[in-house]
């Protein structure tokens, strides 16, 4: 394991203190327990976001906290859901007296400890709301399952659930778009290489020189399908078609569309892949209005991409121009 | 009768067990999970062990509820919510006793699974650590209905445990993060089942033993 | 080699077609020479900016190209110098009559094809100045070597002489304020593994498993010592120490840090980095008034990272709060 | 003296000679530079194979200028600049000829070391393509002061740029990239020099042979 890391059971809080040195102007780091809050929470009279889940998808969540996005983000150990002790915290933290909406990628360890947190926090007179992202379509969505997961939608409803609440719209409102958004949302991902998880110490799955993973989630878990490595101009075809066909996104629809690096990719690769799927969205008649190339929810050090799209109407490419200032995300200010 | 100083036997080797599994339970959760359950399991248990000194003159179900509290807050995950509620389901059940008939312990185990199951909404033949659990209880209950012991009721439950783990092996997932995977899931020991089995075995080797 | 890539030979072009789609707003593209320019070039009365090197440290320098830093970016090939047509074009389309400085990374190609650019558009009557940056602490400087590898700097110099530029200033004092940030600038950096130039196909060095390098470029060039892995903190020190001796920097200084990722490395170990980074600095009584923590001037794929440090006075800080508006680098507007 | 066409047939041929040994000189490259000089010299010579049929009917000096301009704006890195002014500077020297005497062949690699030297601010000793072409140069201009043909002369320039090419194995590099890495540098064969020995040899076997 090559990482550049001192003891692997010290990654978060060690993290937590860089985040915490490195932008002072933006966030205040809590560590018993562990939450990333606004430099000037609570919001009087805003309503307070609140996501979280575990490290090592980083910007995703702390690089999202700030005007305009999160109000706290609760970061678990590296992979793994935080406790609901840290989500009520940050609950209570950010709660400026128009509710809390918690967003919650849809992972049993996520939604059970955020269902937890919400139920203490309703206990002690804070009204949450909760969405949860469930756009992964490598993952077939059924009654027989956990459902699909949340992946990349997650930062598209951080962002636009954060500027309606900046907006000073009320908690049912500011859930609905979040909802929207999510709805709206589909993505899918795939792997050239794994990661390594520290406390783990060695690769999660093991791939051949020649082979990569479609439909991996970000957690190194193991995809469905693992095939022989293909020209990226093959493979943004392989991700994207399904996502488009899945909503289904329809000629004359606009997107916003995100290629997403998962750790370990160059950004010269991910552009090369942007210019493929404006192609390909460009061959269904479909127009992209805004993106984001880059990487912003990530499996540590892991070689691969995924790409989100988001069906956007006025409200949301309002939403999504809207000022935004966190680490990670800012333009507008 | 159950005696707490049993109680406390089998949660500190409980965790001393799972410390000794970190890598193999890890290892099977990488395989359809995401490679952290023997190290959340190892977190939250080592985190007991420091509380448990501190509540040894409580009653049980103070103990157990303690227990809970603390894997909620430390181990995170599925398991954490599951395991925590396993034990403050428990600890609620026998709220101030300080030794434990056969009847307690079937009742506590009981309501220790309705917990996991509500917390969890699943039920058995899902791949999960009710597969272990579930078993064992109906196991425990035959043992004590046919007259049996604590021990002997407890190594009955192993026993259903470790067929119920085994059981999961080809199993399609349908709850949890291994239900992603669709069929690859099958062909592997589910990792909570594994580490449920593993606190059932501790159990027999721990209470009404001498 | 995994890469998410086509052909070897049409990495720059296609990553070209992507930046070009992603981000029509800030750019155009020329593609006969390749360069990248701002969507708005020439602009009248304003020093115009171009920068460029080889491709594969994105997003330096087709990433900061947009208003308040660069005007335009020559991309070469994969870590080889572009070339003088493209300099040349790419300074005539910036040119808007107040003449045009070049940020050049010192190396013997990359000088030497700027010199003959700058030697070209002179004779097309087009006021050139250049200035060289040679921050690598990690290379003797003698008068018997090539100099210092130009580095981290750079992406100061472009945003600091960048905003000098929006000001209105002119070519000999943007010039000035250039060498100036590189005088006051220091870099070194180091790797866990090594990088794939995709058209060689192969590592260009091999590292064990519990080996790492310290010193290198961003070329893959092997560095100046090999040795076996250690513990984040110490690395940073290993790094932050001569790049303090060296300057030096002093008790009282005030400085801007950045802490930059080679590409293949997740952002939770440049977070923990920089924690250690801070407490170093604060120990010697030295301040970080501002910071990147991040993937700012990269080398493919490789694992590792850079520390550069720039001695920051009113005017410096001044200038990089000014805005910034490029695909990698937005802030105050 | 040389022909028009013997001059196209070294070009041709080192075309060929450099996809060859791309990865040769791109593996030398790798040890103290950064990969790319046999890629770079291909994909040079590549463009300039595509140029030398529209030029063919012109004067030598026309195509070595082609051929020099060509490098320049296909190759880039430090090989670019330098080879370009190679071939800029002996197209020069040649302007107008249509065939070569020994002397314009000396007079013309002289002149084009002179831009190399110029170009690169260095000189021999410094483990760069100097220490092939000048060697190469001074075994030339011996050759033919002692009265040697015109291939004899090429063959001479070979042998000692095989030398020089050697000789830069336990240099210290002090010009270009490889003096970045100071005495690790020592103990490795220049890339630079090495596509210069082949250039020479190349000419060797298509120059003054018949
Ligand atoms: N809904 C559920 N009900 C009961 N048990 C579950 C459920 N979901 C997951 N589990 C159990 O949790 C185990 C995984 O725990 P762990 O790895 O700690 O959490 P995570 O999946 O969040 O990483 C699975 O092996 C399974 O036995
Ligand atoms: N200043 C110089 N003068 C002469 N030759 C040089 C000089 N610097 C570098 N070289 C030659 O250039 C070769 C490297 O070329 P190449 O790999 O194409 O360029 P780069 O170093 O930019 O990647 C070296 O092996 C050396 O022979
Ligand atoms: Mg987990
Ligand atoms: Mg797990
Ligand atoms: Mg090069
Ligand atoms: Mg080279």
């Amino acid at each position: 394991m090559k990482k550049l890391i001192n003891k692997p059971e010290d990654v978060v809080r060690e993290e937590l203190e860089g985040i915490a040195l490195a932008h002072p102007d933006l966030v205040k780091v809590s560590y018993d327990p562990y939450y990333i809050v606004r430099a000037d929470a609570p919001v009087k009279g805003k309503v307070g976001l609140v996501s979280g889940g575990g490290s090592g998808h980083e910007p995703l969540h702390g690089g999202y906290v700030g005007m305009g996005m999160l109000d706290a983000a609760c970061p678990g150990e590296v992979f793994t859901s935080p406790t609901p002790d840290q989500m009520l915290e940050a609950t209570k933290a950010v709660n400026g007296g128009a509710g809390v909406l918690h967003i919650v990628k849809n992972y049993t360890g996520d939604v059970m400890n955020f269902e937890m947190a919400a139920e203490m926090a309703q206990m002690e007179g804070i009204e949450v709301t909760s969405v949860v992202t469930n756009d992964d379509v490598a993952v077939q969505d059924s009654l027989y399952t956990a459902g699909r997961r949340g992946v990349g939608i997650t930062v598209f409803v951080e962002k636009i659930a954060g500027a309606a609440a900046e907006e000073g719209r009320s908690l049912a409102e500011v859930t609905a778009v979040a909802k929207k958004v999510n709805d709206w949302g589909r993505s899918m991902g795939m792997a050239l290489t794994s990661c390594v998880v520290p406390q783990a110490g060695k690769p999660t799955f093991d791939l051949g020189e020649d082979e990569m993973e479609i439909g991996i989630g970000i957690h190194g878990e193991p995809g469905r399908k693992r095939m022989k490595i293909a020209p990226a101009d093959e493979i943004v075809e392989m991700l994207a078609e399904p996502i488009i066909h899945d909503l289904p996104y329809k000629e004359g629809d606009q997107v916003i569309a995100m290629v997403n690096g998962m750790g370990g990719t160059p950004l010269i690769e991910l552009y090369i892949a942007y210019r493929k799927l404006h192609h390909i969205l460009a061959g269904h008649g479909i127009t992209v209005v805004r993106n984001l190339v880059g990487n912003y929810i990530t499996s540590l050090e892991m070689a691969g991409m995924s790409i989100t799209l988001m069906k956007a109407d006025d409200e949301l490419i309002k939403l999504w121009d809207a000022p935004v200032k966190t680490a990670a995300l800012r333009w507008g200010v | 009768m159950i005696s707490k100083k049993e109680i406390l036997a089998w949660l500190h080797r409980y965790r001393e067990v799972l410390a000794e599994n970190k890598e193999y339970l890890t290892g099977l959760d990488a395989a359809i999970g995401d490679a952290d359950h023997g190290i959340n399991m190892d977190r939250g248990f080592g985190a007991v062990e420091k509380k448990l000194d501190g509540v040894a003159d409580k009653d049980i179900g103070t103990i157990l509820k303690t227990v809970g509290m603390t894997l909620v807050t430390t181990v995170g995950g599925a398991g954490g919510p599951l395991y925590g509620t396993f034990f403050l389901k428990a600890g609620m059940t026998l709220s101030g006793k300080n030794e434990l008939t056969a009847e307690d312990m079937v009742a506590a185990l009981n309501s220790a699974i309705e917990g996991v199951k509500m917390r969890g909404k699943a039920t058995t033949g899902e791949k999960t650590m009710l597969d272990a659990l579930v078993p064992a209880l109906e196991a425990m209950q035959k043992s004590v209905a046919d007259g049996g012991d604590i021990h002997a009721a407890l190594v009955a439950a192993t026993t259903a445990a470790e067929e119920g783990m085994k059981a999961t092996i080809p199993m399609l997932a349908t709850k949890g993060r291994a239900s992603y995977l669709g069929e690859r899931s099958i062909g592997h020991q589910d990792p909570g089942a594994t580490s449920s089995y593993l606190m059932l075995k501790t159990a027999a080797e721990t209470i009404g033993v001498s």
